[in-house]
């Protein structure tokens, strides 16, 4: 079990109600991670679109969810 | 100093064109984007830009040093607003300072693309037809 | 309101900003020349710019019509500074309004291009070494 | 004869020493006046260089001058 927090802006914050929750998981991996998230809370963008980051930096899907992180799903940007 | 800020409040760029002013350029430009009253066919009434403020601020600022290793510019700055938005306020402006203006003008096209690229910042339009929704461009297919 | 100005003082680029600013624009490109320190090598004290100011005006104005036919954009301006201006002094000013960057920019670019080929204004510059000289670029042999 | 006046700019008017001159030619075009005006004010630029303009508009080099015109040859530009 993999205590940590995970971030929601945009339309995936719409969708789960809140901007962030801490939860624990037993994903191997945040591609994984996103997988459960997205049954729980009913998002419709598929991981494909989204990027991911750790502690505020850009990281890879297949890194192991870390104790204490923060973990934060980017959907597709639209500044500017 | 840092080069990339994002502002919860209207800004004006005067100071920031100020701050690139330098006796060795020759060239300066820039770019704003500012909110229209229409987007794809649909009046707009107004918009919110919501950042994931501490990846924002670190990936503005690594657009910004790139850019002056990539091109033969002086120094480049931008600021983007974050909040709501009323039509035609200013939502971002990018400025660049070089020698001459080929690397003044490729630097601020060079910003403003990877800035709208890359930088976590959701653009939330309100329309006058009374709806709303978060705008996430499908990712380029490759 | 002409859409080209010489100026015979210095001039403050916000008022020609505010009047491009427009609800159906999403974009707004600008340049600015400034006087370098330093041309070709050489240190430069300071320069005057001399115009045929009956031609440069008319040829200036066709120039911004020309680019408003050729570019999506919603409007433009060019002001050119003439007489004597000291080192960082802004020597011209050129912005376009657009919906969307991409005609912004190469707007934008295609005014400065053509203002410094086609309008009779010619650059006088004074060195640190005391001496001065006429810029007379030889045309592209073509 | 044709009377006008030429105007100089930028290097011609340095080397002709003076903005403007009322004169007489016999020249049958434009590139012939300037050819004159090239002998008596020892100007460098050659005409290939040149663009020249009557009354206010850029004009051709195989015009012929015309009465009480206003005749300025114009040396490569360099505003912005």
């Amino acid at each position: 079990m993999t205590r940590l927090t995970v971030r929601y802006f945009a339309s995936l914050r719409d969708a789960a109600g809140l901007g962030e929750e801490s939860l624990q998981t037993t994903a191997p991996d945040l591609r994984g991670l996103y997988a459960e998230l997205q049954v729980r809370h009913g998002f419709a963008l598929p991981v494909a679109h989204l990027r991911v980051a750790v502690n505020g930096d850009f990281a890879r899907w297949d890194e192991a969810p870390r104790e204490d992180s923060e973990v934060a799903f980017i959907p597709p940007v639209s500044g500017g | 100093m840092p080069r990339f800020a994002l502002s919860e409040v209207s800004f004006d760029p005067a100071p920031l064109r100020a701050v690139l002013l330098d006796e060795r350029a020759g060239a300066f430009a820039a770019f704003e984007g500012w909110v229209r009253n229409h987007n794809d066919g649909r009046a707009v009434d107004g918009l919110r830009y919501e950042a994931y403020v501490e990846l924002a601020e670190k990936e503005g600022e690594r657009i910004l040093a790139e850019a002056c290793e990539r091109f033969a510019i002086h120094e480049a700055r931008c600021v983007h607003r974050i909040g709501d938005l009323a039509i035609g306020e200013l939502a971002v402006w990018v400025g660049a300072s070089a020698g001459h203006r080929d690397a003044a003008f490729t630097a601020c096209r060079w910003i403003i693309d990877e800035v709208k690229s890359r930088v976590p910042i959701w653009k939330h339009e309100r329309y006058v037809a009374g709806d709303a929704g978060w705008l996430h461009p499908s990712p380029p297919t490759d």
